[in-house]
């Protein structure tokens, strides 16, 4: 006879194990590597490791381009997720309506987040550049620009113009996870709304926003997770420039990394992020604390 | 009132569609505009003049189908790794006590707070040691990185609403939890399966970061990758880059489209 | 002041073509000011549909409704001086019973101080008093329905509309909460539209019921005429526990008039009814279940066997199998007479005996005497 | 992990040119080479903009490659930290290299040159004649010429990309030359470079070039990603009257993509003005350390002496000219139809055959180990942005890229 | 061969600490093979937990559990040959009326020819015959409760679990699902284990009943002895519809013996009964709403006002307001005499009359007579 308590081991053990694995292998290793990396001089040509204790840390803290990159990386994760949990929540509340052709709608507004960034990055070059855009030749014909504007070369536009598109990429996975809590809400709370004297607005804020807080909460650290550490977007479109002024601290480690090629420095600032982002969730987890709501409020 | 409001919101609605759904179009159009057209503006919004050229040259004279082979036998071997490893973590955290649970769960979720592109130096390293590189499956394995905490979520989130009645039904009928698990709470858990299929296609098919680092032989680049390539070669030849746009675009619409309904409901218990 | 709500050829089909559904047919009645009306009626009998009509939350496919002197088909529900309480509770899960208790009144624009008045006034009636800040789901099934119906009688509605708030409560429970809807009832002065498939709380609680099927309404009227003189079989077998037995029976003519034969009885029609049974051979014959005796069997009455017996208390319910096959319930005194197998004979009452007629199926007559 | 460098049995190949055409000749001269001595081959095409990030993984993962092909100035970085082989044997096996070809490292050759891309420029000689103007000659026509021809935003006269890119690092570097502007000078006392470009003259120089450069900015578009692909395609959809590429590549392109207007396109020197230097770009093969050397001079070898190495160089005709003059002027050479048609672009090449400078010998006879410090990371692009598109004073913009490289200096040590 | 159940102290709790819950607490008792045994108890007693450790869905945290003579405490559910009805029906969604059906053959390995066989002859008992093809999702809830019981009797189990099976339904479905599964035990031969928080599903359907409340049995008994002779007054109170009166009394010596002085009613004690009151001052009356009788107000009677009539259908139920203030529910003929408002007298009968410990609330005399 099987040994229940053994059994149930064996099934914690076989569902868990693969994914914990899995994770220990492609996850937890690298990072240990990196992490280790980070207390090291090791550069590209140089394969050899050099311990050098904090020197790296105390290196990168003291370059100022360390800090204006975090600053540009604050700017472009809050910028670009707010414009996320913007798009995606006017975008669900519109496809969540019956209409013609909603599944076809409803499609289109997914896809942006499921195509490669190199796709979204090159359609973005070829609708904003100055001299070929069509939004340029809009903004001209209509008479609202007198020349064409660089969005992704100018200093002024091309962080805005980055946390835009990363907006409209990356808007469709809120959408995508709004929309489907948005069907979940029992539609009689609607109607309890209105039977008590609401109207559409006040039944809005009091059904709808507080059903979505969970989710938003959860997209919010998510997506600030993602953007936070976002390297290709940004890179396939400006590679930092103008004059760095999109270079967040991922583009900065990469420099660090492929254009200086001091892998210790790279890894050193890789390990500030980790460390700025765990800390981060801590506090957004003390301050909201999502995990409880997604039990209680399932 | 009702007529404003109902015309106030076809207007927004109107509005944001073309916010989202303009940059497709203009993909499309671009990548069928004639090559002498592309590059002379102003643009017609509307034109007749198709030409294949573009879709032509992308097929028989670039790498473009090899890639887009090379993706997409990466993004199924993601989806299938994935829909094993996040089913079984979801189904064991959902119904074993054990302790360690929840650091487990959100250990999953540290792993994105380090760059990916850091972390892809030491899995070169790690990869070279194991003869992995220019691997489908070191390739599978590293998305596995990017996708698995997500899905693992995601699942772990599903099963909740999963009744456990359904399985505790099929042990008193005489299944065994193996087989109640593969009758009875699988095919229940399908929509969140699926959508756990899509995160990990779209992550697979989006990733450039390993697949550049990884990936070293040009006959196992995927399709970001190879996309990368054609731009910095030549200059961007617009017209060819819309096309293959355009053709990464389509499958992936589709596969939503026919989906959405599970996408739908397996994201449901996320919130 | 309440006021009246009015029913006019009201309406209501779901949906086009093949797959229509026509919920509610050409309803037409009146509710008077301050009634405890019920819809009662099996399910998918388009009660919801109707109640939900006169909300304002589904729109006639024809008819008017009136609420006084007032149409107001066309006004959405904010605009109807109503309050619902709605089956699945559909509490704000977010708000604190307070918050949900005094929603209506935040959207009115009232004062804080006037709020927190009043909802502790109604909080104290439905003894939520200590409940306040605790959220919906930290309440059990009892206390959130009376929590939803808090919400709903704060802001003195006209009309108060209840659908089925009964139902997701257990017996006991049930039972309690109908006694305080009606303490509830006289206490504020509305007109109350109530829905439930329990017979039994419609019975109870009512000034009016209508009996809904199809769509259609079968009959509108006090709880006890519906008991006393139902309009056809459906009601009739609808209202009262255990339903009524329905048996086929023909009626034969003797020297003394017309008389039915059943269960091997001969029972008389009496004079009054004899214009209305003319003409008939077959008839259906209802019983309730307290209207038959079970006795010794005799030779000359219909000998059964009890198929089962069932103690309910100070009383059982019988199921007996007549020689002929057919089974007949009854309700008797609780006891050791007559156990299950034994042979048992039947008497019949012929004052609470119902006639429907074969083919419309609607009530002949009501007592045979 | 030494033991996997020194699989004999193998040599990995990075190359930087991965036109099909010469991915085709790399095939058939490694079939040919594995036939011969049975050793393999393994190509990787990681292309230009990756190609030193690509050597910097596998020499930091522990597996160099054997041979790498690209740029001699990208090598130097490798040969500065000991990571190229002596290849002098291979060099004299295959007929030597002309001195600016060499780049010589603690004595020894550590490159063995194959081709070389000269930087000037192109020209619209249609648009052009139409004003009456001719090929610029000096800095005042080029500004002249442009703004004549400029008619934005349909069409500008000039491009001048104005952003940290490889581009717009070589047209400022370029520029510099032809203003004698030194970013090191030789301090002979120390046998040492010193940084000067902030110093005396050649800070005038420098600023003097800046704003010339500023000048032609304003007759040039703004671009999206300011990288060699617009450079091209700028002029080849007739947005630009001029442009100037490194190597004749952009010929190529309009060639493919607007062949209506590639008859009026004509190469030009960039003007002078104190030198007629450009800057040079000499590719070749490079072996490192500490991999299967043997094997990898082996092949270098074999591929310069196989027959299809003609094809090879045909691969983008004209674009990847022969390190030896005697084989641009061959007929072998010449045997090409793009070349026939354009002998007029091969004269041009000849012409400036011996002005073309590499940056690691433009301030001295000693190979300058420090260009990396300013060249790497695109410093004179960020001079050139900084001037132009943020507007900053040139002589603080001077100020400060002399400044960086100081301090670079320094944490190199 | 179905087999008898034994629980013995069985105890469960859940949680750890601070926030742990006793489920059940020290259960023993034995269910006898065939038996239609029934847990019944308000919401949260204990019941379904109690029915989870027989089926080995949840593991006793003390307490042993016997099927006839075999310890199953530590068996899974797969082997302990028990079949069960969820509360929630629980039906795979994705398979058909047949595969559901047959779900527990096809795991026993039986041949499709056999399977075949038995479901189509379940599926004639329960009346699902038409509906094979169809899926779960497409059926009413009554029809999916009765493929659900297919489900667990087809395996022909020896001990079959039903967990609240009818709650889900309507009133009158409940009705009708009540003879069906009790026509189904007398078919199989299985040992029923039945759930419900419903004490007429308890009294009508089960041979013995076990009262619970907060995870302790408070009796167990055929239901007309619960009904008859309640063990304290909780079971008294929660066995029998309406729910009995619950009055404060005072016990005094008269010179025939004691007795109870009640509403300004003094009901002597039988003397079989004179040692159980020995020595109690006060005791509480349990009076049965059906026990008590409504006479004209006279000055020697406790006289109070009709304050609710509800119609029943025969009957009415009357809730009296005494001059004192207590109210007494009570069940009499429907009719018009004693309409809300009026005065009346009320008549209590001895025999009818249940004494509890003022204290322990145990019973200490079942009928006073
Ligand atoms: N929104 C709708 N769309 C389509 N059909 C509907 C809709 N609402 C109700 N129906 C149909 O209309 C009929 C009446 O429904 P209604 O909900 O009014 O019944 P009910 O009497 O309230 O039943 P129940 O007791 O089950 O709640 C049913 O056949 C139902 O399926
Ligand atoms: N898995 C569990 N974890 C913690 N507490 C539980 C669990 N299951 C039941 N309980 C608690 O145990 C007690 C008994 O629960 P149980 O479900 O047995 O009651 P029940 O009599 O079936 O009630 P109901 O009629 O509401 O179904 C309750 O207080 C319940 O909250
Ligand atoms: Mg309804
Ligand atoms: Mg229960």
């Amino acid at each position: 006879m099987v040994n229940p308590r053994a059994e149930r081991r064996a099934w914690v053990l076989g569902t868990t194990g693969p994914a914990l694995l899995f994770l220990a292998v492609v996850a937890y290793l690298p990072i240990a590597y990196a992490v280790a990396l980070s207390f090291f001089k090791k550069t590209a040509f140089n394969p050899a490791m050099q311990w050098v204790g904090a020197n790296n840390y105390r290196f990168i803290l003291e370059e100022p381009e360390l800090w204006n990159a975090f600053g540009r990386s604050v700017l472009f994760t809050v910028g670009s997720v707010a414009l996320q949990l913007a798009l995606g929540l006017v975008a669900a509340l519109l496809l969540n309506r019956a209409f013609r052709g909603r599944t076809v709608v409803r499609s289109l507004f997914v896809l942006p987040y499921l195509l490669p960034s190199i796709v979204v990055a090159l359609v973005f070059q070829w609708l904003l550049s100055p001299e070929y855009g069509v939004v340029n030749q809009v903004l001209m014909q209509t008479g609202l620009v007198a020349r064409p504007i660089n969005f992704f070369g100018g200093l002024g536009t091309a962080m805005w113009s980055v946390i835009g598109m990363a907006g409209w990429q990356y808007g469709s996975f809120a959408t995508l996870l709004i929309l489907a809590r948005l069907q979940a809400i029992n539609p009689k709370l609607y109607e309890a709304a209105a039977v008590s004297g609401a109207g559409p607005l006040r039944a809005f804020w009091d059904v709808t926003l507080p059903a979505l807080r969970t989710t938003l909460l959860v997209i919010a650290l998510l997506r600030g997770i993602w953007m936070f550490n976002k390297f290709d977007s940004i890179w396939l479109v400006t590679h930092g420039g103008p004059l760095k002024h999109t270079e967040t601290l991922p583009l900065y480690a990469y420099r660090l990394a492929f254009e200086e090629f001091d892998f210790g420095l790279a890894a050193a600032v890789c390990s500030v992020m980790f460390v700025v982002l765990l800390v981060g969730a801590v506090l957004y987890f003390k301050l909201f604390d999502p995990t409880r709501e997604i039990e209680v409020g399932r | 009132m009702r007529q404003i409001q109902a015309y106030a919101t076809l207007a927004l609605l109107f509005v944001v569609l073309v916010i989202v759904a303009f940059p497709f179009y203009w993909m499309v159009l671009s990548s069928v505009t004639p090559r002498e057209a592309l590059f002379q503006p102003p643009y017609k919004f509307v034109r007749l003049d198709f030409s294949l050229g573009n879709y032509r040259e992308l097929l028989f004279a670039t790498e473009f189908v090899r890639y887009f082979v090379n993706s997409l036998i990466a993004a199924v071997g993601a989806i299938v790794l994935n829909v094993v490893a996040a089913t079984l973590a979801g189904y064991g955290l959902t119904r074993f006590a054990f302790a360690g649970k929840k650091p487990f769960a959100f250990g999953t979720l540290f792993s994105y707070m380090f760059p990916p592109m850091l972390m892809a130096i030491p899995l070169y390293i790690l990869f070279s040691a194991l003869r992995m590189r220019n691997t489908y499956t070191g390739l599978v394995l590293a998305h596995m990185a990017i996708s698995l905490p997500l899905n693992i979520w995601l699942m772990w989130q599903y099963f909740q609403i999963v009744p456990q009645s359904l399985e505790e039904a099929a042990w008193v009928s005489g299944a065994s939890r193996l087989r109640a698990l593969r009758q009875v709470c699988l095919p229940s858990a399908r929509p969140g399966i699926l959508s756990v299929a899509i995160f990990s296609f779209a992550l697979s098919w989006n990733d450039f970061t390993f697949a550049f680092i990884l990936q070293t032989d040009r006959t196992m680049f995927t399709l970001p990758v190879g996309l990368a390539s054609f731009v910095e070669q030549t200059g961007v030849h617009w017209g060819m880059v819309m096309a293959a746009a355009v053709l990464v675009s389509v499958p992936t619409f589709l596969l939503v489209f026919f989906l959405q309904r599970y996408l739908l409901s397996g994201l449901r218990a996320t919130g | 002041m309440a006021f009246s709500v009015r029913l006019e050829r009201l309406d209501k089909r779901f949906g086009r073509g093949a797959r229509a559904v026509h919920a509610v047919r050409e309803l037409s009645l009146e509710i008077g000011e301050r009634e405890f009306f019920t819809f009662v009626g099996p399910s998918g009998c388009g009660k919801t549909t109707t109640l939900r009509m006169i909300a304002g939350l589904e729109t006639p496919t024809a008819g008017r409704i009136w609420f006084g002197d007032t149409d107001v088909t066309a006004l959405p529900p904010q605009r109807r001086d109503i309050a619902m309480v709605f089956q699945d509770v559909a509490l704000f899960p977010y708000m604190t019973v307070r918050d949900n208790v005094a929603y209506p009144l935040r959207i009115a624009g009232l004062s804080r101080a006037q709020v927190d008045d009043k909802v502790e006034r109604v909080a104290a009636t439905l003894g939520l008093a200590d409940k306040l800040g605790q959220k919906p789901g930290q309440l059990s099934g009892g206390q959130q329905q009376r929590v939803a119906i808090g919400r709903a009688i704060i802001k003195e509605p006209k009309v108060l509309l209840m659908d089925e708030p009964l139902s997701a409560l257990d017996a006991r429970l049930r039972v309690d909460m109908r006694t305080e809807i009606l303490r509830l009832h006289r206490e504020i002065s509305a007109t109350i539209v109530y829905v439930t498939h329990d017979q039994i709380e419609a019975m109870t609680m009512s000034t009016r019921v209508a009996v809904m099927d199809g769509g259609r309404a079968l009959q509108v009227d006090a709880p006890r005429t519906l008991f006393r003189r139902p309009a056809d079989q459906t009601v009739a077998t609808f209202i009262g526990t255990p339903a009524m037995n329905v048996l086929p029976a023909s009626l034969v003519t003797t020297p003394s008039g017309p008389a039915v034969e059943l269960l091997g009885q001969r029972l008389a029609v009496g004079p009054r009814h004899h214009a209305a049974v003319q003409g008939l051979k077959q008839v259906e014959v209802g019983v309730r279940p307290q209207a038959v005796r079970l006795v010794a069997p005799a030779s000359d009455r219909v000998r059964g066997r009890v198929f089962l017996r069932e103690p309910l208390g100070l009383e059982d319910e019988v199921l007996v199998e007549t020689e002929s096959g057919t089974r007949v319930k009854v309700v008797t005194a609780a006891g050791e007479e007559f156990p299950e197998g034994a042979a048992v004979g039947l008497e019949l009452a012929p004052r609470d005996l119902y006639l429907f007629h074969p083919d419309s199926k609607t009530t002949v007559c009501a007592g045979l005497d | 992990r030494t033991a996997r460098g020194q699989n004999k049995g193998k040599v990995v190949f990075v190359s930087e040119e991965s036109n099909p055409k010469a991915i085709a000749v790399y095939d058939k001269i490694n079939a040919d080479f594995k036939k011969e001595t049975g050793i393999e081959v393994v190509m990787e095409y990681p292309g230009f903009a990756n190609i030193a990030k690509r050597v910097a993984t596998l020499i930091a993962a522990g597996t160099p490659p054997e041979i790498v092909w690209y740029g001699a100035g990208q090598a130097m970085n490798l040969a500065l930290e000991n990571q190229l082989a002596d290849v002098g044997d291979v060099l004299k096996a295959t007929g030597g290299a002309a001195d600016n070809q060499r780049l010589i490292y603690k004595g020894a050759d550590r490159s063995i040159p194959t081709s070389q891309q000269f930087t000037y420029g192109w020209y619209r000689k249609d648009l052009f004649q139409a004003k009456g103007l001719d090929a610029p000659k000096s800095w005042e026509d080029y500004v002249k010429a442009a703004k004549a021809l400029n008619n934005p935003p349909a069409m500008y006269g000039c491009i001048v990309p104005s952003a940290e890119t490889g581009a717009s690092t070589l047209l400022l570097e370029t520029m510099f030359m032809k203003n004698n502007v030194h970013w090191f000078g030789w301090n002979a006392t120390k046998k040492d470079y010193d940084v000067v470009l902030d110093q005396g003259e050649q800070k005038k120089r420098a600023i003097e070039t800046l704003e010339y450069l500023n000048e032609l900015h304003k007759y040039s578009p703004e671009a999206s990603t300011y990288n060699w692909g617009e450079l091209m395609s700028t002029y080849f959809t007739e947005k630009a009257a001029s442009s100037w590429y490194v190597g004749s590549r952009l010929l190529d392109q309009t060639i493919a993509n607007n062949p209506k207007i590639a008859d009026a396109t004509m190469p030009f020197e960039l003007p002078r003005k104190l030198t007629d230097a450009y800057y040079l770009s000499v590719q070749g093969f490079h072996i490192l350390e500490k991999s299967n050397v043997d094997g990898a001079k082996k092949y270098v070898t074999f591929f310069l002496k196989h027959p299809e190495l003609i094809s090879w160089y045909h691969a983008v005709p004209l674009h990847i000219i022969p390190a030896s003059r005697q084989m641009l002027n061959s007929a072998k050479y010449q045997d090409n139809p793009v070349i026939q048609k354009r002998m007029d672009v091969l004269k041009f090449l000849d012409s400036i055959w011996t002005k073309g400078v590499p940056l690691y010998y433009w301030d001295g006879k000693e190979l300058n180990p420090y260009i990396g410090l300013f060249h790497n990371e695109n410093l004179a692009g960020w001079m050139l942005a900084a001037r132009n598109i943020k507007g900053m004073k040139s002589e603080q913009v001077v100020d400060e890229a002399a400044a960086q490289v100081r301090k670079k200096m320094r944490r190199v040590g």
